[in-house]
């Protein structure tokens, strides 16, 4: 888990500055300043020191949460960041909770049912790209019916829940998919299997078969994938707070890239791996709990 | 004496099937009895012993009878199949391994039904789960109750399922192939187990086997069972010393002999009838030495008693006095 | 009161028969009924700074100017008055000597004083601030205070254009502790500015909003904020902002969408500005060298449908790289002089192939850089690109993003390879010299390099000369040798628009409000 | 005395702590056929890998000819020893016919005349052109594992190790291939290992055979003599487990219990 | 006449094979298929097809509705939204073609090898894998752009890397899993060598279950490359897109003509769906036989 981010951060690192151009470039915002003033910029940013100085310092840097200077915003990275991620951290959980809800729930449906009803909702909801799902959520639920905000993340945590239900609904529809049809599949495996049929023919009700056997050993795969989503979601939520004007880490990554402004970019892409490791590190030890044969293994 | 289990003509067929699945079955099981359904892959065993459970495949057209503990279950409603399943009948089947749920502890598995169905308190079902564990030869019951399925091996899993069945104290037990994925040596404890519990709790047992020889050993009465139809049904020893179906003295010949003279073996030709091919008359007539065209292709035989069998051949009368002949010579 | 196009003639936009849609110009959108608690503005981006120095766009610059204050007060019908400075005095072409108004009280209690404004100004000549307005400061010699509320500036050279420039940006006071005080972290989120204007900086939640609150010592009672506060939110996507005003969740906001002027008729309204739309031509030593291809490209471009496509109809073609407007402090007979007779391009595509072609014109490459930055951008790069394969140029539009695109404008280097780019381009002072001197040579904003001896003779008789008429003589005169070059292309005039929801009133629609504390006049409707 | 065909000495194999295969030695006679019994786990089809490459002895050697196996190259080493699988449902490739598949093996092994030979190893183990064109998908159990048989005598190996090949399947069926096997030995002679935990099978089959438990041979030698007289309790064991008439499970549980108690 | 009944018979046989294949078909899988062909066959022959320049804005026509000279309206730059979407067809269906066979590729090879050499390559393969995953295709493609600039290239090849190891740890475990199967070990007794086995056998045996995914990974590239656009990231203006297309007709979308931006949405979704099934029809199928074998 270190390794895969000590791994990351080198990678990242060191591929921001194989860009092309210097970053004195960006930061001088094509300004012709004298070379007396460049070497200042250098040396203020640290471009004069060689790459593995640099590279420790950023990380030794990052490890007591200094993330460095915005060249975009005359902040600190961690000050930036820090101020947009409550916001996007709610929109993520929000979304979370969403689709494990809904995205189970319909798998849980669409298991019981015959037909693939259920399997044809979720794939046309997945295949709507997010962006136009809040377009049209937008236009519908805030303008046309006004029940939702259409813009901005709010105060309050009441007040930011509300803002939030649109953009988050957005990412359910296309990120639901994937944990309905897991949830499906599993499910529909475990029906298959001669122990659901053991505990039917020994007369146990259909609704405690469905629970206790069947949903219950059908949950593993879906808190993997689950695990495996977090991370596009983080990304994703670039594309619906773009489209509801909402000012989080996924829109600021999206400007960062506009204006190169890498320290930014560097500590989003950590944020957005190191979030994925340790989800999936918790799914990793949750996972025993699903499955006892894990344990042995 | 008490019938457990009775089915007449039961017939499930399936829409886009060459044949039934099963074709006119009859077979009954009474109080205290040891019945076999012998037959090879396919031929409908597992599904003829489903059936006693109101398990029957999805989509399939049954008809004829199925009478368990004097409950109809062919076309019963949820409370009927309820008592048939939690108080008359209850199922072993052939892989232990996939028949125990792999996340609960054994503990939680044999309990559940206890607890749920029979409305035992906590304890209560932990003692009976202890019984019956104890009833079914498992060495240390306390020490399992908290194992995992994957901590114990095929043969004592295979104790556990029985415990499982056991839970519902039923009358019948329906023993799908209990040791086919087990080794010889367990297969003898499995049995001694069934035999003591058919012995001591007046059981009924329906065992499906291909091992003939298993049948014939330990059960009163063998049912041999040819493409979703029953060929022959003898007592044990009838069975085995005059095998009346032109298919049981093809299966008996197929088996090489442990002991005794070792001729070369005389398989039945050909290939058991796929669920795709269509039947007229006779559905052994393709691999039977004694097909007669024109009679075992039209006509399709119905099971006829001869001596203590009843057997379910157009030539059953003439082939018996045959081998009577080629015994005396 | 003028309105947006009422939605009826909108949705006819290239339907009726001139292919355009009236819209009206309002001046005073009405008196507020009285004060109000608060309202909220809406930014299509958020500031990086709030730092002066730093101020060269319009969303930190329409938060400044309620804020902070210059010498010289920009007025909404583009005139200047007297701000910080009650008076200034010219003695000679290369002094300016301003009084600072006495009493004048900054956000955190204390009082104006001229070290303030020495040390506010110092700050444009400072490189380590790197001021963006430094070119501004070009001829500035020296700053000194000459009395406790009296500051002297000695230029290298004579700059008639420097008074102006005082009432923008360039001439903001802020106070000299704090500058001192808050050093790197002077305009950021965490320090905000500490000014003079009739609103405080209250609070700044990156990435969400800046908030303002009322300043009740604010010396000019005639502008003394009617709202107690103004929350500045941030809206990138302009369909998002369009949404935010149908719901009322945003109360304005400049600039609005012009996809949207129908639907939100009755209270979108549109102001003076000194905006024209301007093809740069970036090169002209290329295919585009000959003043022939120029105008024959200027007469290709169908302006009108690039106004009713991009701007909603709301716009004029422009004969001049400068509005009506900009000759506002010139006497009247100077202002017609200025403003008719200019060479015209009329759309003739037919024409214009012609001539082009009696130029050599035989399918060179043209790059014409552009960034997809609202779909304006888009409409008119699309539509030059069109106009150049009509007279026979091979078009290349060449997608860079929004930073390379601001590059265009201050880097030589950015610049090399690209023939052609768009630029609304505001002057931040009514005077047309503002814009005709960066066609001088060698001029930081000249882009393409453009050089003509007339030309410079003509600016230059004009910033010396002191006396208006004789300087608007001598501007009329460089402009007519540019409008003749076309070394850039004016393509079309673009009133600011505006946004007012239902809740308020008060305000005058002028593009004065990136300099001018326009929030203090909004109240309640 | 001739070399044998096979002679294997003091194979071992350990998987982590679990001891699969100790020690264990034989030698098959050129044509002869020797069965390897013993119940689950017992380490019968770790020593069919290892006979046949696929899996590394830990200790000990297997000489065919005389040869170390080891040693041998690719092809020589499939020349020497061949397989049949147990499942006849996952040994052959689904995605060739039979033909193919038998093709296959001799186009590997430059066979100078590969339609004939198929022909000729389709008609040993009772295939027609029907089967020989048709994938494994079209075919029976009984007939998949004919194919497979086939397959591996296509290489004309020294030695054909057959591991459970006839457990999977119906006993009627299993009687065909039985009797197909019986002649291919009569007819070429190949020396047979057949793995089994089927007494009655490994004595219409083999000459000899070993008893396996847990990784070690508890009795050898010939099959008939083991059968009537058998020496280790184990094999009494297992003798006794097979059902026949007035068979009884219980003596045969307690006998099981003694010897887990013993060992 | 006999002459003109001279058939191929292997060419006969092989479209009876396609026939049969077809008519196998559920309903919902075949409209899918056609309307695949269609889009598909609409972009190969854009140029052709095109009543217009796709790039050519006409602004004295701009937000027209649907009439004769304009099938679909135009949109706020004049530009013909039936010529539009044709020819945004090419750009959005070839970048995902290009991450898919890029992906497809590599990550078959790499899981191939890794499952097939097994041991510490296998491991360490799996362990870079693991840390590709934690890359969103979205967030490398966005991390290209900051690199290499916007367009269609740099964002391509980064999706394909960031897909690389979906495509990549499906083949590792199938092969993982087939690897066992006793027809492989068959192989190798027969003494093939293991290149043969790998590339010639194993190979075609997960091939189409690859091919399924690779199918639905389509969906996805295009989905993930249709929000670059839309973040103005992607394909730049004027080259047509249909992401782009929906970004550049929001505004036309509030002067009420939502042709411009509905229907490259609708194209999307019609696209995404249809290979989603169709990918995940042959992966049932495959499955299907696998579960009956
Ligand atoms: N749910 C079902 N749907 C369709 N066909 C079924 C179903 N259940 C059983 N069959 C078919 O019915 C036939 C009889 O099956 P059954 O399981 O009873 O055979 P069996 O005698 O138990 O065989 P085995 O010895 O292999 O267990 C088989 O061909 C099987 O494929
Ligand atoms: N690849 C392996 N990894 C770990 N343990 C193994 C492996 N293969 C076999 N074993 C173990 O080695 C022992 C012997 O296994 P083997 O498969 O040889 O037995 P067998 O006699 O063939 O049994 P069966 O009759 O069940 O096929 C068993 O305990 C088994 O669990
Ligand atoms: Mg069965
Ligand atoms: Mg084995």
């Amino acid at each position: 888990m270190a390794l895969t981010l000590l791994v990351t951060s080198f990678l990242v690192f060191s591929s921001l500055y194989l860009a092309p151009g210097d970053p004195v470039a960006f930061l001088v915002k094509g300004r012709s300043p004298s070379p007396d003033q460049l070497a200042a910029i250098r040396h203020e940013y640290g471009f004069d020191k060689p790459f593995p100085v640099r590279y420790w310092d950023w990380l030794t840097g990052m490890l007591h949460g200094d993330f460095g200077q915005s060249y975009q915003l005359h902040a600190s990275v961690a000050s930036v960041i820090g101020s947009r991620l409550p916001s996007t951290l709610l929109l993520v959980g929000l979304s979370t909770v969403l689709i494990v809800v809904f995205g189970v729930g319909l798998g849980i449906f669409g298991a019981l049912r015959k037909g693939k009803g259920v399997v044809v909702l979720v794939t046309v909801g997945a295949a709507v790209p997010s962006f136009t799902a809040a377009i049209v959520l937008r236009s519908v639920f805030g303008v046309r019916l006004g029940w939702f905000p259409t813009v901005g993340t709010g105060s309050g945590f009441g007040d930011e829940l509300h803002h939030m239900v649109l953009p988050a609904v957005a990412l359910t529809i296309t990120f639901m998919a994937l944990v309905t049809r897991v949830t499906r599949a599993s499910m529909l495996e475990e029906l298959g299997r001669e122990h659901v049929e053991v505990v039917t023919s020994r007369g146990l009700s259909r609704s405690t078969v469905i629970r206790r056997h069947v949903l219950r050993n059908a949950l593993g795969p879906v808190v993997t994938v689950s695990g495996l989503l977090i991370s596009g979601l983080l990304v994703s939520t670039a594309i619906v707070e773009s489209a509801f004007g909402m000012n989080g880490v996924g829109s600021l990554l999206v400007t960062s890239v506009d204006h190169m402004d890498f320290p930014v970019v560097q500590a989003i892409v950590l944020l957005v791996v190191a979030t994925f490791v340790v989800v999936n590190t918790v799914v990793d030890l949750v996972y025993p709990l699903i499955d006892p044969r894990v344990r042995a293994a | 004496m008490n019938t457990l289990l009775d089915i007449k003509g039961l017939t499930v067929a399936m829409a886009g099937l060459g044949r039934p699945i099963l074709d006119e079955v009859s077979l009954a099981v009474h109080d205290g009895e040891a019945v076999a359904l012998v037959g090879e892959s396919g031929s409908g065993k597992s599904v003829t012993a489903r059936t006693a459970l109101g398990l029957f495949p999805g989509g399939a057209t049954v008809s004829g009878s199925v009478v368990v503990g004097g409950t109809e279950v062919v076309a019963a409603g949820p409370g009927d199949l309820r008592r048939v399943r939690t108080s008359v009948a209850s199922m072993i089947f052939q892989d232990p391994r996939a028949g125990v749920n792999p996340v609960r502890r054994i503990g939680d598995f044999l309990t559940e039904p206890l607890r749920r169905i029979q409305g035992r308190s906590k304890a209560e079902a932990t003692a009976q789960a202890l019984e019956l564990l104890g009833a079914v030869g498992m060495p240390d019951p306390p020490r399992h109750l908290r194992q995992f399925p994957h901590e114990l091996s095929g043969g004592m899993l295979q104790r556990v399922m029985i415990a499982y069945a056991l839970t519902a104290d039923p009358r019948l037990l329906l023993c799908d192939e209990p040791t086919t994925a087990l080794d010889v040596t367990t297969q003898a404890e499995i049995m001694a187990i069934l035999g003591r519990l058919r012995r001591d709790r007046g059981l009924g047992i329906l065992l499906i086997t291909h091992d003939l020889d298993l049948a014939a050993s330990v059960c009163d009465r063998v049912y041999v069972m040819y493409a979703g139809r029953i060929m022959e049904a003898a007592p044990s020893a009838a069975l085995t010393s005059v095998p009346r179906h032109p298919y049981t003295r093809g299966l008996l010949g197929s088996a090489p002999p442990l002991t005794g003279p070792m001729p070369r073996l005389a398989p039945i030709p050909g290939a058991p009838l796929g669920l795709a091919e269509a039947v007229s008359g006779c559905p052994f007539a393709a691999r039977c030495a004694h097909v007669v065209p024109g009679l075992c292709d039209a006509t399709t035989p119905t099971l006829e008693r001869h001596g203590d069998s009843q057997v379910a051949c157009l030539r059953a009368a003439e082939l018996i006095d045959e081998t009577q002949g080629e015994g005396l010579r | 009161s003028g309105k947006a196009g009422s939605s009826g003639s909108k949705s006819g936009a290239g339907g009726s028969a001139d292919g355009r849609t009236s819209y009206q110009l309002t001046a005073d959108t009405g008196t507020p009924k009285g004060d109000l608690d608060s309202f909220t503005w809406s930014i299509f981006a958020e500031p990086s700074s709030l730092d002066y120095t730093q101020a060269f766009d319009y969303p930190p610059n329409q938060v400044l100017a309620n804020v902070c204050e210059s010498l010289l007060r920009w007025n909404p019908d583009l005139t200047t008055s007297p701000g910080l400075a009650t008076d200034w005095k010219n003695p000679d072409p290369k002094t300016w000597v301003f009084d600072i108004r006495a009493g004048v009280k900054f956000h955190d209690g204390t009082t104006l004083t001229a070290d303030d404004v020495v040390a506010s100004l110092n700050r444009n000549l400072d490189p380590a601030v790197a001021s963006v307005w430094a070119n501004q400061y070009r001829n500035v010699d020296k700053i000194e205070k000459t009395g406790p509320l009296q500051v002297t500036v000695h230029l290298k050279n004579p700059d008639s254009t420097f008074l102006e420039y005082m009432a923008a940006s360039p001439g903001t006071v802020e106070s000299a502790a704090t500058l001192a005080a808050d050093g790197k972290d002077y305009g950021g989120p965490a320090k905000g500015v500490n000014c003079t204007g009739p609103f405080a900086f209250s609070s700044w939640q990156p990435g969400q909003s800046i908030v303002l609150k009322r300043f009740d010592d604010y010396w000019d009672p005639s502008l003394k904020a009617h709202s107690k506060q103004v929350k500045f939110v941030f809206i990138v996507d302009p369909t998002a902002r369009v949404n935010a005003f149908q719901t009322g969740e945003v109360d304005g906001g400049w600039m609005v969408p012009p996809g949207s002027y129908a639907q939100l008729a009755p209270n979108v309204y549109f102001g003076k500005s000194t905006t024209v739309a301007d093809e740069v031509v970036s090169n002209l030593s290329g295919p585009l060298g000959d003043p022939r291809v120029r105008q024959a490209l200027l007469m290709a471009t169908d302006r009108k449908g690039i106004i009713n496509a991009g701007d909603g109809g709301v716009g004029e073609v422009a004969d001049s790289l400068v509005t009506a407007d900009n000759w506002n402090n010139a006497p009247d007979a100077e202002k017609k002089a200025g403003t008719t007779g200019l060479p015209s391009y009329p759309y003739d595509k037919a024409k214009a192939k012609a001539l082009a072609q009696a130029a050599g014109v035989h399918g060179q490459e043209v790059v014409i850089a552009t960034s997809p930055l609202d779909t304006q951008t888009t409409i008119i790069t699309q539509a030059i690109a069109q106009a150049c394969s009509d007279i026979g140029l091979t078009p290349k539009i060449d997608t860079i993003s929004a930073d390379k695109y601001t590059a265009l404008f201050t880097d030589p280097a950015a610049r090399k390879g690209v023939d052609l780019f768009l630029t609304f381009w505001y002057t931040s002072i009514t005077d047309p010299l503002d814009m005709y001197a960066s066609l001088e040579t060698g001029s930081y904003s000249n882009y393409g390099n453009y050089s003509n001896k007339d030309f410079d003779s003509a600016f230059e008789q004009a910033v010396a000369s002191s006396d208006p008429a004789a300087r608007a003589q001598a501007t009329q005169k460089a402009q007519q040798i540019a409008l003749t070059d076309l070394p850039w292309l004016p393509l079309y005039f673009e009133p600011v628009s505006v946004y007012l929801g239902s809740k308020i009133t008060g305000l005058k629609p002028s593009i004065d409000y990136l300099y001018y504390p326009w929030a203090a006049e909004i109240g309640s409707r | 005395m001739s070399t044998p065909l096979l002679d294997v000495t003091g194979l071992c194999k350990t998987y982590g702590t679990n001891v699969a295969v100790s020690d264990l030695s034989f030698t098959l006679p050129a044509g002869g056929s020797l069965g390897l019994v013993g119940e689950s786990g017992s380490g019968k089809t770790t020593t069919a890998r290892m006979l046949i490459g696929l899996e590394r002895p830990d200790r000990g050697q297997i000489l065919v000819k005389g040869e170390p196996l080891a040693a041998a190259s690719r092809l020589a080493r499939a020349k020497a020893v061949q397989i049949v699988f147990q499942d006849p449902y996952l040994s052959l490739d689904p995605r060739l016919t039979i033909r193919a598949a038998l093709d296959d093996v001799l186009r590997l092994h430059r066979h100078p005349d590969r339609a004939a030979r198929v022909t000729e190893l389709l008609d040993q183990v009772g295939l027609g052109a029907r089967e020989a064109a048709a994938k494994p998908r079209g075919l029976s159990g009984g007939q998949r594992q004919r194919a497979a048989i086939a397959r591996a005598l296509a290489v004309e190996p020294d030695v054909l190790v057959l591991d459970e090949a006839v457990s999977a399947l119906d006993v009627s069926i299993q009687a065909q291939v039985l009797n197909v096997l019986a002649d291919i030995r009569r007819e070429t002679g190949i020396g047979i290992v057949f793995v089994s935990h089927d007494l009655a099978v490994v004595r219409y089959l083999c000459d000899e055979a070993l008893v396996l438990h847990r990784g070690v041979v508890v009795e050898r030698g010939a099959i008939e003599a083991l059968l009537t007289d058998p020496q280790d309790p184990y094999t009494r064991l297992l003798i006794s487990s097979v059902p026949h008439a007035g068979w009884s499970p219980e003596e045969i549980s307690e006998q099981r219990r003694a010897l887990q108690q013993r060992s | 006449m006999s002459t003109a009944t001279v058939s191929h018979p292997r060419l006969q046989s092989r479209l009876g094979g396609w026939a049969a294949r077809l008519g196998r078909l559920t309903w919902p899988v075949r409209i899918c298929a056609v309307l695949l062909v269609l889009v598909g066959l609409g972009a190969v022959f854009a140029p052709w097809l095109e009543p217009y320049d796709p790039t050519d804005g006409d602004l004295s026509n701009t937000l027209v509705a649907m009439s004769g000279a304009h099938w679909l309206g135009t949109d706020a730059g004049g530009h013909d939204t039936f010529s539009q979407l044709l020819a945004g067809g090419r750009t959005s269906l070839l970048g995902p073609l290009g991450v898919v066979l890029f992906s497809t590729v590599f990550g078959a090879l790499v899981g191939l090898f890794s499952a097939w050499r097994g041991g510490w390559v296998d491991a360490l393969i799996g362990r870079v894998l693991d840390v590709m995953f934690a890359f969103p295709s979205l967030l490398l493609a966005i991390l290209a752009v900051a690199l290499f600039g916007k367009g269609l290239g740099a964002p391509v090849v980064a999706m394909a890397i960031a897909y690389m190891p979906y495509t990549a740890r499906l083949v590792r475990s199938l092969t993982a899993q087939e690897k066992t199967r006793p027809y492989i070990a068959a192989y190798r007794v027969q003494g093939h060598s293991p290149a043969f086995i790998a590339l010639r056998r194993l190979l075609p045996a997960v091939g189409p279950t690859i091919l399924a995914q690779s199918t639905v990974n389509f969906g996805y590239a295009l989905l993930d490359l249709a929000a670059l656009s839309f973040l103005g990231l992607g394909v730049q203006p004027p080259t047509p897109d249909w992401g782009a297309m929906i970004n550049q007709s929001q505004a036309a979308v509030l002067e009420g003509q939502p042709l411009s931006a509905v229907l490259p949405a609708v194209l999307v979704v019609v696209v995404v769906v249809a290979v989603t099934v169709i990918g995940e029809h042959f992966g049932d199928r495959l499955a299907g036989r696998e579960a009956k074998a």
